[in-house]
């Protein structure tokens, strides 16, 4: 079996019933993916294969035989940070950063499948994913961000949409 | 001030979104052993027979420990505090919780380790189970510790938290309404996206090097040092990157024993909880039984408060006595509350051991008290906002253990949430301040428990 | 958690060639979408000598032939959600996307028994359009109403679902708090061009149920919904109790026999 | 089927920092010859921000750009003691041991580059990575010249350290609970104000818009407060009427082990969310900030069951309002009964859950009549 990560291409010598996430992450060292749960109830692992989502915690590697995979080192580098990157620094959308490579790539998904920046459809389409840090407000922020195509100022982040700042309160 | 206000992007923000952080699972070292736990199959039993060689014998397993292998097995995590030691590191000759850790295996992988965890040789004698705090006190209910069934060690050796303050029996016979009610909270996960995860290696120093996920690198140091004795120079802990705590990873759940496989084995080992271990087998935020007497006047001012708290410890004490002690401190809320008379226990359970978890102790006292406040409008038919502010605490009032407030803002935080809702105030309630009480706000009752105007 | 290479794993690239690695279902473990085993796998609750995984067996896809469709087993969740009810709304209550472009249909129908929580979503939703399943046991094909099947899905490998498009459907079910979480309890209707009736209820037992009461009593749907009790023997499991689930089977009931009557 | 709306308000107070204190935290920094700055601290970051909050302080106190700091808190064996991250004090209390060293940093960057320009120090402030004579501002060292000169000219490192401890206020009479000195730093107050919908036949509760005020002191970094506030009410949401881990507690059996049956929130039951700060500085915290991370997740259970009341008249107690609980509060009701039991001037709800109805014996909540 091959697997081609990120566009490197990499014979695989686990057995075809062994995760995804486990080749990722103990066969060939990227671990950009997260085990969160190896249950596929919380997305912290969730990969791009031939360009949909899939929890790679789920899917044996024989059916990801030949396949094309990305995972967060795919998305952006440190020094060119993809357009959903700029958007979870921006909108401060990550916080412990744990599910963040999961939704990252289920945005990237939802936007290269022509999702726009309506927070229900957003909701629906990264639904499956678990934040326990952000309240996923500002998540979903980021994700309508990229898909509107805002440009970003990674300089500092975005005011809540629904926040209001009060000095000094009644008194 | 440019920086401190500013809306500066995380630290670790590109670190996170490129998937360069490194949290302890990423760690590499190689020729890491894995590790599994074999833990307690019941809620309540005897353990009368503990047997690990045909684990020991299986090719590929590297270390087995027990009890017997932990230099100091019990610990009081809060033995700075005065608080005693009640739990084991690993399980002895009883387990009081199902899930309890009783051995573990490190192995060249999960599977042989888990193939181990089946191989020990383990005899139980069940007994019956104690899981209802409001049954712990009855002499018939099953006794889980040998001291009983709630925690007896707080100050002058009191079996339980205790509030005074002013003259509760004056409060209930003034009182025009006494309303009472019951509050039980829920246990809960904290379920951080990242398990428990820790990893440690045996450094040709001597040293240990632990990879944690703890919250509290120096405090978890500090129990790994104890059980072990060693002292803090022969460990390293390297940390800082959580994957979620929310309080749970306080417990220094993993890192001792993995320290002690580490060392037995000679070898690098890795522990990472599974998602199940993580639901079933991790401390939970506690359950609480709480029990609410207010003696309230016809015009809305609460003249007095009994509280009974039964905290739902699980099987050992951990931070319990602590967190009953700030949740007994909290319990009149943002309110004055001139008489008081509180009583908690903190009880143990069959169940897991209960942690700390973000607002400990008072997550569950506001719920009561601010559910208790809104019944006890809706009782009286007085504006649910109105009373708050009414009760509000004011520069000057003193706390249930007598500390003055010096800049309480419940009435601003409240008059601001009512404007934001277009809940309108009479004028008397939307000009009120934060201000020492004087006239309409200072009634009897509460004279006597403001604080000398010197002392604010 | 790197799986060794203790298990035989089977790969067939034709139905044929599925039918035959089967064999009688002795000692084999069916790898549909892998969304239900591969946890079991990975936890080592299961451990099989021989995994069969279908994903190359060519048993995906949906075909009509005028109002008979037949969905082959390894149909993903995904492509059922578009259907009218009650399959669409019932697919599209399974799990989240990604887990349901993953899950397959035969997957689904023959999961066995949660043990925290109701298991096969799908089954109510096929029973009520009176389907049948084509499936296979030592080298013999036959088809057979589902419910039958499903008494005995672990014998047989199910091959595909077959059922003529109902006139009407409807699906009623218990929100979920978070979109991976199981299906508590819902209940699936369905009217026959000639007018049958049939409704069935996931969540509401061990497996998918027909609710053969609450049809007969379905021109009184607050009857109806009380009937479908006695069709029923909900348990207490993670997500709801009994209790629970007794006091609302009834509203789904009547929610699907509502949605039933207002034209399609 | 009907569907129902209601509203209810909470408001809360939090402390900041462990109860009755007595919890170090310590920070050390040394400045490189260049004048960039390097902090070392244990304070674990969990995603609460507390690398970015105490790497603002320390910047903001020397008086360099944010990026000349770099933070280190990845180990024990170059990074000084610290409690932990939790008590709400990762800020509060952390946040005041990196200031504390900053200032210190600052004293010696000052005395250094008073010998440099020949100006007393008191004269001298640092802006923006430069000292400047205070009423000469052409009159100036970049602070990196003046970490270059102290390493090169005058031999010295310049380093800082800070300490933070409250001591530890014990409880000096334990029939009262007097405690000799406050137990605690700054409070925190909030308000949250919440809607929900209820089916009066499913029981179901659908959380639909929660409004907050938080008084957070001072908002180092506000997006990281809302972070805090955002993150807090879906847990707050949770904790009201989703999240158990014993289902039937107190039995024990049927715990989820699973996200699948374990019910933590998801996106989509995210309800609209607005949040209100007010800055009403705290007299002893960094810059007047207070400690909110733990706080934001305690008003949401209380103003969510006065909500559930308002929509359909019943009060659901226990935690979380489960659709069963809901249900079962509804049947008391229209079998006449979940009304208050009135004895004189008693009010007496949920009288079925308290001890004195189901021990019997050893415990009992007596409350005069």
């Amino acid at each position: 079996m091959n697997l081609t990560v990120n566009g490197v291409t990499h014979e695989i010598e686990s057995s075809p019933l062994t995760t995804l996430l486990d080749v990722l992450r103990e066969e060939l060292g990227i671990t950009g993916a997260k085990a969160g749960c190896h249950q596929g109830g919380c997305g912290a692992c969730t990969v791009l294969i031939d360009g949909e989502p899939r929890r790679s915690c789920l899917m044996p590697v024989g059916y990801a035989n030949g396949g094309e995979i990305t995972t967060v080192e795919g998305l952006g580098t440190v020094d060119d940070l993809s357009p959903i990157q700029q958007a979870f620094v921006h909108h401060y959308a990550a916080q412990c950063g744990f599910c963040t490579s999961g939704m990252m790539l289920a945005g990237q998904s939802y936007i290269a499948h022509g999702g726009s920046d309506d927070a229900e459809a957003i909701q629906k389409a990264l639904g499956g994913h678990v934040c326990r840090c952000t309240g996923y407000s500002k998540i979903i922020d980021a994700v309508a961000a990229a898909a509107r195509g805002d440009s970003f100022d990674l300089t500092e982040t975005a005011i809540g949409k629904h926040t209001t700042m009060a000095t000094g309160g009644a008194e | 001030m440019k920086v401190v206000g500013a809306r500066i992007p995380r630290y670790d923000g590109v670190a996170h979104v490129t998937g360069r952080t490194t949290y302890v699972d990423d760690v590499r070292v190689p020729g890491t052993l894995w590790v599994k736990a074999l833990r307690s199959p019941h809620h309540h039993a005897g353990i009368t027979r503990l047997d690990t060689q045909a684990a020991e014998e299986i090719p590929g397993v590297h270390a087995v420990i027990t009890w017997q292998d932990v230099p100091l097995l019990e610990y009081g995590h809060l033995s700075a505090l005065g608080i005693p030691a009640d739990e084991p590191l690993l399980a002895k000759d009883e387990v009081r919780y199902k899930g309890q850790p009783i051995a573990l295996v490190a192995a060249d992988d999960w599977e042989i380790a888990a193939e181990a965890v089946s191989r020990i040789d383990i005899d139980f004698e069940e007994r019956p189970a104690m899981l209802d705090v409001r049954q712990a006190f009855d002499p018939e209910s099953p006794e889980i510790h040998r001291e009983g069934n709630w925690y007896k060690h707080f100050e002058d050796e009191m079996d339980r938290r205790q509030i005074r303050k002013g003259d509760i029996e004056w409060a209930f016979e003034h009182a025009d309404t006494i309303v009472q009610g019951v509050y039980r909270p829920a246990a809960i996960e904290h379920a951080p996206i990242e398990t428990q995860t820790c990893q440690v290696v045996p450094e040709a120093s001597g040293r240990l090097t632990i990879y944690s996920c703890t919250q509290a690198l120096y405090f978890s140091m500090g129990v790994v040092a104890a059980h072990l004795q060693v002292p803090l120079n022969k460990l390293k802990f390297v940390g800082g990157t959580t994957g979620g705590g929310f309080g749970g990873k306080v417990d220094t759940a993993t890192e001792t024993m993995c320290a002690l496989l580490a060392m037995k084995s000679g070898k690098p080992v890795k522990w990472r909880w599974t998602r199940e271990e993580e639901f079933l087998c991790s401390s939970t935020r506690a359950p609480w039984h709480m029990e609410l007497a207010d003696a309230v006047t016809k015009d809305g001012w609460i003249l007095g408060r009994k509280m009974l708290t039964l905290h739902d410890a699980g099987a050992y004490s951990r931070f319990s006595p602590y967190g009953l002690t700030k949740h007994s401190f909290h319990h009149t809320g943002a309110y004055t509350i001139p008489n008081l008379q509180f009583d908690g226990y903190v009880v143990y359970t069959n169940r897991t051991p209960t942690t700390a978890m973000r607002g400990f102790g008072v997550t569950s006292v506001s719920f009561a008290t601010e559910t208790h406040m809104s019944r006890i409008a809706d009782v009286l038919g007085i504006d649910p906002i109105e009373i708050r502010l009414k009760n509000a605490n004011r520069i000057g009032d003193t706390s249930p253990n007598g500390i003055v407030y010096t800049d309480p803002s419940t009435v601003s935080t409240i008059q601001t949430m009512a404007e934001a809702i277009g809940h309108e105030l009479p004028a008397d309630y939307r000009t009120m301040t934060s201000e020492p009480r004087t006239g309409a706000l200072l009634p009897e009752h509460l004279v006597a428990q403001t604080a000398n105007p010197e002392e604010h | 958690m790197v799986m060794d290479a203790a298990t035989e794993v089977l790969m067939p690239s034709s139905e044929d060639e599925a039918i035959a690695a089967f064999g009688d279902g002795t000692d084999v473990l069916v790898v549909g979408g892998g969304t239900i085993v591969v946890p079991e796998l990975t936890y080592r609750r299961l451990q099989p000598s021989r995994a069969l995984m279908l994903g190359d067996a060519g048993l995906s896809g949906i075909e009509k032939d005028g109002s008979r469709v037949t969905i082959g087993a390894m149909t993903p969740v995904q492509e059922l959600v578009e259907m009218p009810a009650p399959l669409g709304p019932c697919a599209a209550n399974v799990a989240d996307i990604e887990v349901r472009s993953q899950a397959t249909v035969g997957g689904n129908l023959c999961a066995g028994e949660g043990s925290e929580a109701p298991r096969g979503d799908l089954q109510g939703a096929f029973l009520a359009v009176g389907a049948t399943a084509r499936s296979a046991a030592g080298g013999d094909v036959t088809e057979q109403p589902l419910e039958e099947f499903l008494a005995k899905r672990g014998e047989r490998l199910l091959l595909s679902v077959s059922f003529e498009e109902p006139a009407a459907g409807a699906f009623a079910g218990l929100d979920r708090p978070h979109t991976h979480d199981y299906t508590a309890l819902a209940v699936s209707g369905a009217r026959a061009a000639d007018g049958t009736l049939r409704l069935a209820a996931t969540g509401a037992g061990s497996w998918g149920a027909r609710l053969p009461s609450a049809e007969a009593a379905a021109g009184d749907p607050a009857a109806a919904g009380e009937a479908a009790l006695e069709d029923v023997s909900p348990h207490d499991d993670a997500l709801a109790s009994a209790w629970y689930r007794t006091k609302v089977l009834p509203v789904l009931v009547r929610r699907v026999l509502a949605d039933l009557k207002e034209p399609a | 089927m009907a569907k129902h709306r209601g509203k209810g308000i909470a408001a809360i107070e939090y402390p900041t920092g462990m109860n009755q204190n007595g919890d170090p935290s310590q920070a050390w920094i040394k400045v490189k010859p260049d004048g960039r700055i390097d902090v070392f601290a244990g304070t674990a970051d969990i995603g609460n921000g507390s690398k970015t909050i105490q790497s603002q302080i320390v910047a903001e106190t020397i008086g360099v750009p944010y990026d000349w700091v770099t933070y280190d808190n990845s180990n024990t064996d170059s990074s000084p003691m610290c409690t932990g991250t939790f008590a709400s004090r990762a800020t509060f209390v952390a946040g005041m041991a990196a200031l504390k060293a900053a200032q210190e940093v600052k004293v010696k960057l000052l005395e250094i580059a008073g010998k440099e320009l020949e100006i007393d120090p008191s004269d001298l402030e640092i802006i923006d990575g430069e000292v400047i004579a205070k009423g000469s501002p052409q009159t100036k060292m970049n602070v990196a010249d003046v970490a270059g000169a102290a390493t090169f000219g005058h031999g010295e490192l310049i380093t800082g350290t800070g300490a933070q401890l409250k001591p530890y206020a014990a409880i000096i009479d334990s029939e009262t609970g007097t405690v000799d000195s406050p137990p605690h730093s700054a409070i925190s107050y909030a308000t949250c104000a919440a809607e929900v919908e209820v089916d009066d036949e499913t029981g179901q509760v659908q959380v639909l818009r929660l409004q907050q005020c938080y008084d957070v002191g001072r908002a180092i970094n506000p997006t990281q407060v809302e972070g805090q506030i955002e993150g807090g009410a879906m847990m707050g949401l949770g904790l009201g009427v989703l999240e158990n881990c014993y289902p039937y507690y107190p039995d024990v059996e049927n715990r989820g082990g699973q996200f699948g049956s374990y019910l933590a929130p998801g996106m989509e039951e995210m309800p609209q969310i607005d949040t209100i700060m007010i800055e009403n500085p705290s007299a002893d915290g960094p810059y007047g900030a207070k400690g909110i991370g733990e706080m934001a997740n305690n008003p949401q259970p209380p103003a969510i069951a006065a909500a559930v009341y308002d929509a359909v008249g019943v009060w659901v107690t226990e935690l979380p309002i489960t659709p069963e609980r809901v249900l079962r509060a509804l049947e008391a009701k229209a079998a006449g009964g979940g009304e208050p039991r009135r004895e004189g001037k008693k009010v007496v709800f949920d009288e079925e859950l308290s001890v004195n109805t189901v021990s019997s014996g050893g415990m009992r909540f007596e409350v005069p009549a």
